[in-house]
């Protein structure tokens, strides 16, 4: 309980500092506040927004100056919201959102590196090289120093270039990628002075793995890992859905097409095929209750994994069947089913 | 459970000092001595809490456009209040901290978590925000303080630890010590980070 | 693939000159010899002592950093041994034996292994050693003088011989300069308070005056010259360091730009500003200057590092004049009564904005 | 002494022996946080410069008139932050209508300015300051210098700082110090070099 | 327009209602840290001249200076005054009290921003009890060939804090009202 | 009297006593020789010629694709066996004309044309081109496009470039020895072809008898005058040598003519004469093969595309295993991976070191030492650009000087941390070309 005394007195020491800077506030607040008017300037407050969305790695995977450029170029320049690879999926949709539009499906691409030789003992050499370790400076020298013209020179700039370091090398020397690391920016895809590098979707895991574009012979008599693409084209003939093209002695895998079935890995004479799912891929099984004993599927099967006499019921062999999926779409009873 | 979570993750996840790395001028400043590392960390503590919990409390009615010079208002308001007291009942360790408890008014961290955390969550949240970040920041004080401390002068929170032949290297509580013993920390950190 | 038939292949230019960073370190070493026979003469063995403890110490902690961040031990290179000793040559020959070896050891950590090692450390090493001394033991680096040992190779000490009537005439000027370096002198003879009293004691002679002009004497510069008088193990003696200098010059190691520079601004400002009020200019004055303190150390060894230092010919100008000018400045205002290594610390500081700004134009570009 | 030669008694004090940064302990933020490149570090520090300079003027003034003069002292601290925020804020949407190229070279390191305690600092220092007579408080003149010359002190460091760190940049630091440990440590060693400013007697 | 009114009024409430706290934590506090700050400084005199009857004067030269007198006979016991000068990094405010015949009879530091660990260290006993019972001739570092033991690698704080006392002391002696015995 | 020269620059070993007094002596017709489609600055030429084809010495086997291209002669006579790729003298992979000699060496008709002087500019300069003569002296530009100046740019003065700074090597000292007036005639052909008032002949300070005859040469010549040099690498260098020569500074990025100013080699002084006089084709040219291992140095003059292989096996082999054989100068020229390699027109040597010299050093950090920064004749800062380019900041890079470094190696050859500057220049040629390209 005040008395009056007191509560006089309060508004003294209250009242008059309470003014002041309740006057100041109000002061500020207008010119502020008046200020903001006459000298508003209009920015889209989109871009900010964005910006802070993007990562911020300025790894410039958008092939923009930035993420800030980036940025004001999905803004301004009506670029796709799905450009940033360290982002992913998620990035784009909250782009997208903000800029209210639906965003594009995006492919998870990781990088992989077309060529298995690249080691010191993994190479055939040319001339003893001595100089700048890099890549790129090797490259210019006489052509490079190792005989494959078209091969890994091994010192690493993609590894050096790889802003998320997902590129490690190995206990022999050579350059492996963790695709759990990657984010397909492309960084090492523009390092790579013998363009070896190329972004693949995470979810096709057969890899050519030479770029050399010399005849046969020539290619294995250089290659330093005994593992040279000859162009001989048995993997074009396999392949079940014409994904793979030989050009220039090369053979060269459309991931449009390509289902993943590792059956050019196993044809390859010289194993230039990498398949990363060899013996993890689901096998084929038959429905003893639906089988017709048709033996499409047998006739169908690359490797003769099926076998069965017509009208009788057919089976799998689990040890030859390398999971390729041919089967199943051509039986008429739907009988089969990967397991 | 949430609660402890956000109370929790100031002390080493969020450590305002390590990890964001706000709030340097107090941290290198007043860090000269254990005590005042102490009396440093409550008197901002004090005030992320208050400043956390009113911020959540007005985060409705204050425009976005004024926001900031609001926040600051209130802040300011709290590091007053804690000049005053401190002034009226720990006069010396006023002294010693001079400059830096107005100071308190502009430390990132506080600005930094009104904006970040005050402004978006609940009351509850915001105090255990706030008393998590501050106990996170007088940690890392009181860390950084004892080991210049025990280097530059010996002792701790006053006393003699050291046997009285060590000659104490003075530069640990001088300037150039601070920066050095925090950049040091940090690269401790990192080491360790690394390691896992 | 037997690699070992090929032919090398590398690029151009195929022929090298055949300096390395190791022959150019010992060199410098080389060069410090005469320095340390020099303070091993006047101040005893100690002062060996002393310079190889710092030097091993820097080359241990060196290798042991190596060791730790698993890169290629290179102490063999030289570059630790010098720093160590080049720290050691910043402590007096009275010091603690623990004050050069922690002194190496943050040298090489902090001076210069968390920067990456050789050629990546923005500051000198061997100066941050001591100025972190400096900070954290004043008492040490300061206190404790080891008078002179021998004398033969110089006259009469003209400080030491004047004492001998200050000590009637005034006890303070007498214990002035019976215990301090000529530069700590120096600087409290611009005392103004001191010097009124001394004055004052001595029944109104201009006893200040006496004392500085004393200080710029023939004598007092021969004993300065040949190393006769207190100071760090490096700054010994004048002579001893140039001719150390002469011959890193010699062989083309160090650079003039950054010592002519330095010197001659100090020479030049000292000329101008080194006199204590009252007394007369005189051309001995500058000589004082350039011959005492650890200037010739400083100049010759210390501000031409070359990792610290601007790799552009106008920015080493800039360097030396820099140096100069802080060194004299604080000698004549400053806190500490010397300035070397404060000045030097502080360009080094400047050296990237230094390089930046003046940056060659290429052969035949116009300057805009 | 005279007028002028208290003003660069005034100047080495602020930029030197007292430096901001490296012996007072302020504005330490943008010194670790915006010294990696030098055209920013030139930015931030210009504005440091123009924010410090104006700041000085406004909150003498206001500690001077309003302040003093009803005896609220006490008010200090939140009439000079309020005062300083919204200056900040003005300029800043001052410089964005009428030079929108010095805004994007230097306003946008303005709000960033706002929590920086170099300019709170030196506004409630000028507040207790001496002249260099240690007896004089200072004018207005003064405290309009002081903070000028303080900013000066703060752009010095920063781009030095700035200037190294560009170096280290193209170096191989050990991976535990990139960053703000070796930023820390480079603060360390540049306070190191100021003690040689230590002691002046001007 | 109402919409920026209304801004400012928001504002204006927010600092209406922080001052309106402030002042009031103020009216509570002021009246503390006043009190403490006069008994602090009584206290630090009587310390130096106990039972005494303190009367503020100031000199010629501008020093304030209280004259100590005995309650009773109001016979003068002595002088106590804060001496200040620029010491390494800061002023040293010393207060020193003396009694009538100007012999110290004891120091205190009242202020001081020196270095830790060595001006800072002027503070400690070891220090400020040398000076009880020195006559002004001898307050002088021993470097200045004075009785003053100064602190080691600090002798330009200890010379500052003699300097400082010695020419207090004069200046208090020089007054022509006190000068000497009465 | 005070020899000229230019700012920076670096003193290495000559090295010119292997082969310095070895009299230029002329290759047996080798069996076979590779006639490279690009031996010269500018566009490939194309072959004129098929497999199984018979040539004659002197025969067009190749012409020009452009105005800034080259004709290419056979410089043997036989059968063309195969078109592809060969190594060429820079190391790499690239397409020639290989020819089998049928052991006649049977040549196209050269008429002598005494009174060559008094032919039209017009038909000079034709027969220059029609010769494919192009630079000798190292980067080989095409002749006649350096004759034909835009009338805008009118030159005054013809520097003929008898510098020979690159350890090593001696043709151009023999030649200036051995065919002293033959320079001169085409010093003044090349004077009369462009209007020039004034030559020069630039030569270092360490072949003191090719400058005493030469000055005996030109005594009562007044427009000619032979200036020593003092002995500094790279004073063959264009733009250094014209500043040491005449005084002038060529604008960065600006060409000689920009000053007024014409530089030849001596060497293609000399074919200049003979393709005027005599309608010669530049088939042949003088090449140094020296160094420690070889067992006869020699200065041979040589058809052009002979192997170095059979080069080396005239000069009697080796008396070491070959650690790095060098195309060129040790400061500027090409390591190569074979001696399969044909000379081309710009062949000047062929240098072979063991196999403890061809080991280079160890390459540490940039110790900031300056010396690249003080020698560099273009004022640049070598270190600043490698270390730019190593981190891949490009920008920073052509700040220090990328887009003007002459690439003369001086800079490497100081460097006490033995950085290999030059190729970190190169490399951040390439990149910078590259980042081009792509905007
Ligand atoms: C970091 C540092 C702080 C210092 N602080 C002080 C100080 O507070 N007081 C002082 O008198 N001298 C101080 N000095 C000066 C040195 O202690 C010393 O050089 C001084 O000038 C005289 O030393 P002496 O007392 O042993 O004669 C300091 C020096 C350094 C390097
Ligand atoms: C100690 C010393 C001082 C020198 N001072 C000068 C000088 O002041 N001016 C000068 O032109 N040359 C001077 N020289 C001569 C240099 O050795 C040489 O001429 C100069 O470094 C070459 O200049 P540049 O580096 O610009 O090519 C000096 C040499 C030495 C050893
Ligand atoms: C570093 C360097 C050194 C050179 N040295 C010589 C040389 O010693 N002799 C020479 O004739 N040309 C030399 N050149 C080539 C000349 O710059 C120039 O291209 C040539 O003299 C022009 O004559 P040309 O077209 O007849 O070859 C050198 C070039 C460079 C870049
Ligand atoms: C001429 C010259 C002077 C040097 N001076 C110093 C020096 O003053 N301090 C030092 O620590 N190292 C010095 N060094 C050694 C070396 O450069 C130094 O350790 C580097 O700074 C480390 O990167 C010097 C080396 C040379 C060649
Ligand atoms: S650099 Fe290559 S490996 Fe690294 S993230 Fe980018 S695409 Fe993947
Ligand atoms: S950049 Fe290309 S050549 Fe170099 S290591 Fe990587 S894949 Fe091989
Ligand atoms: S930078 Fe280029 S021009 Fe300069 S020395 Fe090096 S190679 Fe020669
Ligand atoms: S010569 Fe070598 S060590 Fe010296 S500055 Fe140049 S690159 Fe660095
Ligand atoms: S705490 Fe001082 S600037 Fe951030």
């Amino acid at each position: 309980m005040f008395t009056l005394l007191e509560t006089a007195s309060m508004l003294n020491t209250i009242g008059l500092p309470v003014l002041i800077l309740g006057a100041l506030g109000l002061i500020f607040g207008l010119i502020l506040a008046i200020a903001s008017k006459l000298f508003e300037v209009k920015i889209d407050p989109r871009v900010e927004e964005i910006i802070c969305v993007l990562p911020g790695a300025n790894c410039g995977a958008c092939g923009k100056a930035g993420c800030a450029g980036y940025a004001a170029q999905i803004v301004h320049g009506g670029e796709a919201v799905n450009k940033c690879a360290p982002g992913g999926p998620d990035v784009a949709a909250q782009i997208a959102q903000i800029m209210g539009m639906e965003a594009g499906a995006m492919d998870r691409k990781v990088a992989v590196i077309h060529c298995s030789s690249g080691g010191y003992e993994n190479t055939n050499w040319k001339y003893s090289y001595d100089g700048v370790q890099t890549c790129r400076s090797a490259n210019s020298l006489a052509g490079g120093p190792n005989a494959c013209a078209w091969g890994c020179l091994g010192l690493n700039d993609c590894f050096r270039a790889c802003p998320f370091d997902a590129i490690y090398i190995d206990t022999n020397g050579m350059r492996r990628i963790d695709f759990d690391k990657c984010t397909a920016c492309g960084a090492c895809v523009r390092a790579c002075p013998r363009e070896l590098i190329d972004l693949v979707p995470l979810t096709r895991n057969v890899y050519v793995k030479c770029s050399s574009q010399d005849k046969g012979g020539d290619a294995r008599a250089v290659c330093g890992s005994n593992h040279p693409c000859i162009g001989c084209g048995l993997c074009v003939k396999i392949c079940p859905v014409d994904a793979i093209t030989v050009e220039n002695n090369l053979a060269h895998i459309d991931y449009d097409k390509c289902i993943n079935c590792g059956l050019c890995a196993t044809v390859c004479p010289t194993k230039a095929i990498l398949d990363l799912l060899v013996g993890s891929r689901q096998k084929a099984e038959i429905d003893p209750e639906s089988c017709i004993g048709c033996t499409i599927c047998a006739k169908v099967c690359p490797v003769d994994a099926i076998s069965g006499e017509i009208k009788k019921l057919h089976s799998v062999d689990k040890s030859k069947c390398i999971g390729c999926t041919q089967c199943v779409p051509k039986c008429p009873k739907k009988a089969i089913e990967m397991v | 459970m949430k609660f402890i979570k956000e109370l929790t993750k100031g002390l080493i996840k969020e450590n305002p000092i390590f990890v964001i790395v706000l709030g340097m001028c107090p941290t290198l400043a007043v860090t000269t001595s254990v005590i005042n590392a102490l009396g440093m960390g409550f008197a901002a503590t004090f005030v992320l809490i208050c400043s956390n919990a009113i911020i959540s409390l007005i985060k409705d009615i204050t425009p976005s456009k004024i926001r900031i010079p609001v926040y600051v208002v209130v802040i300011a308001a709290f590091v007053s209040v804690v000049d005053m007291v401190m002034a009226a009942y720990v006069p010396a360790l006023h002294k010693s901290l001079g400059l830096f408890i107005p100071l308190i008014v502009v430390n990132c961290i506080i600005l930094g978590r009104a904006e970040a955390f005050a402004s978006k969550n609940n009351v509850i949240m915001s105090i255990a925000d706030g008393l998590g970040m501050g106990l996170g920041f007088t940690l890392s004080l009181s860390l950084v303080a004892t080991i210049r401390e025990i280097i530059g002068a010996g002792t701790w929170l006053g006393m003699r630890v050291t046997p009285l032949t060590y000659d104490p290297a003075l530069i640990a509580i001088l300037a150039p010590g601070a920066f050095i013993t925090l950049g040091l920390l940090m690269a401790l950190m990192n080491m360790l980070k690394e390691k896992k | 693939m037997n690699i070992k038939d090929k032919l090398t292949v590398s690029a151009a230019p195929h022929v090298h000159d055949k300096s390395t960073v190791k022959n150019v370190m010992w060199n410098v070493v080389i060069a410090l010899v005469p320095a340390l026979i020099f303070a091993t003469y006047y101040w005893g063995i100690r002062a060996l002592l002393l310079s190889l403890t710092g030097a091993v110490t820097a080359v241990v902690c060196e290798a042991l950093i190596q060791k730790l961040r698993k890169v290629p031990i290179t102490v063999h290179d030289g570059s630790a041994f010098l720093t160590g000793l080049l720290l050691a040559f910043n402590i007096h020959a009275g010091a603690p034996i623990w004050l050069p070896i922690i002194g190496a050891a943050f040298a090489i950590t902090i001076g210069k292994q968390v920067f990456g090692g050789l050629g990546n450390n923005p500051v000198n090493p061997a100066i941050v050693g001591r100025v972190f001394l400096m900070a954290s033991w004043p008492t040490h680096m300061t206190g404790g003088w080891v008078a002179v040992k021998n004398s033969a190779l110089s006259g009469l000490n003209d400080l030491t011989r004047i004492a001998t009537d200050l000590q009637s005439l005034s006890p303070k000027a007498y214990e002035l300069v019976t215990s301090a370096t000529p530069l700590k002198v120096a600087q409290t003879l611009r005392d103004s308070s001191f010097v009124a009293d001394i004055n004052a004691q001595a029944g109104g002679l201009n006893l200040s005056g006496r004392i500085f002009s004393s200080l710029t004497e023939m004598e007092t510069l021969k004993s300065l010259f040949w190393g006769n008088i207190g100071g760090c193990i490096g700054e010994v003696s004048a002579f001893a360091l140039l001719l150390g200098a002469a011959y890193l010059l010699y062989k083309n190691i160090i650079e003039w730009r950054i010592p002519l520079f330095f010197i001659g601004t100090v020479f030049v400002l000292s000329f101008i500003f080194g006199g204590i009020p009252g007394s007369e200019i005189s051309i001995m004055l500058p000589f004082f200057h350039i011959f005492s303190g650890g200037l010739m150390l400083g100049a010759f060894f210390m501000a031409t590092d070359y990792t610290t230092t601007p790799l552009t010919k106008k920015g080493r100008i800039i360097f030396g004049i820099g140096c100069g000018l802080l060194t004299i400045i604080i000698r004549l205002v400053g806190g500490y009564p010397e300035g070397v290594s404060y000045s030097i610390l502080f360009m080094n500081v400047m050296t990237p904005l230094i390089d930046m700004l003046t940056r060659p134009k290429a052969f035949g570009r116009v300057k805009k | 002494m005279g007028y002028l030669g208290q003003i660069f008694v005034m100047a080495m004090t602020a930029i030197f022996i007292q430096n901001f940064v490296l012996a007072r302990f302020l504005g330490l933020c943008p010194y670790l946080g915006v010294s990696k490149k030098l055209d920013s570090a030139l930015g931030m520090g210009l504005a440091v410069i123009f924010v410090m300079t104006l700041a000085s003027a406004f909150t003498y003034l206001i500690n001077k008139y309003l302040l003093i003069r009803y005896d609220l002292v006490y008010l200090q601290t939140i009439t000079f932050i309020l005062t300083i925020a919204a200056l900040v804020q003005f300029v800043e949407m001052v410089i964005q209508k009428n030079a929108p190229a010095l805004y994007n070279s230097l306003g946008v390191f303005l709000p960033l300015i706002t929590t920086n305690c170099a300019v709170l600092g030196v506004a409630i220092l000028n507040t207790t300051a001496f002249r260099p007579d240690g007896i004089t408080a200072y004018t207005f003149l003064d405290s309009v210098l002081n903070g000028f010359f303080s900013g000066v002190g703060f752009t010095v460091v920063l781009l030095a700082m700035a200037g190294i760190r560009m170096r280290l940049e193209k170096a191989e630091l050990p991976k535990s110090m990139q960053g703000m440990p070796i930023a820390l440590i480079l603060a360390g060693i540049m306070a190191l070099a100021f003690y040689g400013f230590m002691g002046w007697k001007i | 327009m109402k919409y920026y009114l209304k801004l400012g009024f928001i504002l204006f409430v927010f600092c209406v209602v922080a001052t309106g706290i402030l002042a009031y934590v103020n009216s509570l506090t002021a009246p503390v840290i006043a009190q403490r700050k006069a008994t602090e400084e009584i206290q630090a005199r009587e310390a130096l001249i106990p039972n005494a009857k303190f009367e503020e004067k100031e000199s010629d030269q501008g020093l304030t200076y209280f004259v100590a007198r005995d309650p009773e006979t109001t016979e003068i016991l002595g002088y106590t005054f804060i001496a200040a000068d620029l010491g390494y990094s800061s002023t040293v405010q010393t207060m020193v009290g003396v009694d009538k015949a100007f012999k110290v009879l004891g120091i205190r530091i009242v202020d001081q921003g020196e270095t830790p660990g060595l001006g800072a260290n002027c503070t400690l006993p070891a220090f400020t009890e040398q000076f009880s019972g020195l006559a002004v001739e001898d307050i002088y570092v021993n470097k200045d060939g004075g009785v003053v033991v100064a602190l080691s690698g600090a002798t330009i704080t200890s010379r500052c804090i003699a300097n400082s006392l010695r020419e207090g002391i004069i200046d208090v002696q020089d007054e022509p009202t006190e000068g000497g015995e009465q | 009297m005070r020899l000229k020269s230019f700012p920076g620059g670096i003193h290495p070993h000559d090295e010119k006593h292997y082969s310095a007094s070895a009299p230029i002596s002329a290759l047996p017709t080798p069996e076979r020789v590779i006639i490279h489609l690009s031996q010269h600055i500018g566009a490939v030429s194309s072959p004129s010629v098929k497999v199984g084809d018979t040539v004659l010495r002197g025969q067009v086997v190749a012409v020009p694709a452009g105005f800034v291209s080259l004709t290419q002669h056979a410089s043997i006579s036989g059968k063309v066996t195969k078109i592809g790729k060969f190594l060429h003298p820079t190391g790499i992979m690239s397409m020639g004309i290989e020819i089998t000699s049928d052991g006649q060496n049977q040549s196209v008709d050269m008429p002598d044309n005494p009174d060559y002087m008094s032919l039209e500019i017009n038909v000079l300069k034709e027969r220059v081109s029609a010769a494919g003569v192009c630079g000798m002296g190292g980067a080989g530009f095409p002749t006649h496009v350096k004759l034909s100046p835009p009338a805008d740019k009118p030159i005054d003065t013809i520097v003929l470039n008898g510098v020979e700074c690159e350890p090593f090597l001696t043709s151009d000292y023999r030649l200036l020895l051995e065919r002293a007036e033959d320079i001169l005639h085409g010093l003044r052909l090349l004077m009369k072809i462009v209007g020039a008032k004034k030559g020069v002949i630039g030569i270092e300070a360490n072949k003191p008898d090719a400058i005493e005859l030469l000055q005996k040469l030109v005594a009562n010549q007044k427009d000619l005058e032979v200036v020593p040099l003092k002995m500094q690498y790279p004073q063959g260098a264009e733009k250094q040598l014209i500043y040491a020569a005449t005084g002038r500074k060529v604008p960065a990025g600006g060409l000689p003519m920009a000053v007024g100013v014409l530089v030849q080699n001596v060497a293609t002084a000399v074919a200049i004469y003979e393709a005027v006089r005599y309608q010669k084709p530049l088939i042949e040219r003088v090449i140094s093969v020296t160094g420690s291992i070889v067992n006869k140095p020699m200065n041979l003059l040589a058809p052009i595309g002979t192997l170095y292989s059979d080069l080396l096996e005239h000069c009697g082999g080796v008396s070491a295993p070959i650690g790095k054989a060098i195309s060129g100068g040790p400061m500027m020229g090409f390591a190569l991976p074979s001696l399969d390699a044909a000379m081309t027109k710009g062949s000047s040597g062929l240098v072979l070191f063991d196999e403890k010299t061809a080991k280079s050093m160890q390459e540490h950090t940039c110790l900031r030492c300056a010396r690249c920064v003080d020698i560099c004749p273009m004022n640049l800062m070598p270190t600043g650009i490698a270390t730019a380019v190593k981190y891949n900041d490009l920008d920073m890079a052509v700040k220090a000087g990328l887009n003007d470094c002459i690439k003369c190696g001086a800079c490497a050859y100081v460097c006490p941390s033995q950085i290999r500057l030059v190729q970190w220049i190169d490399t951040g040629k390439i990149r910078y070309a590259e980042a081009q390209r792509k905007k």
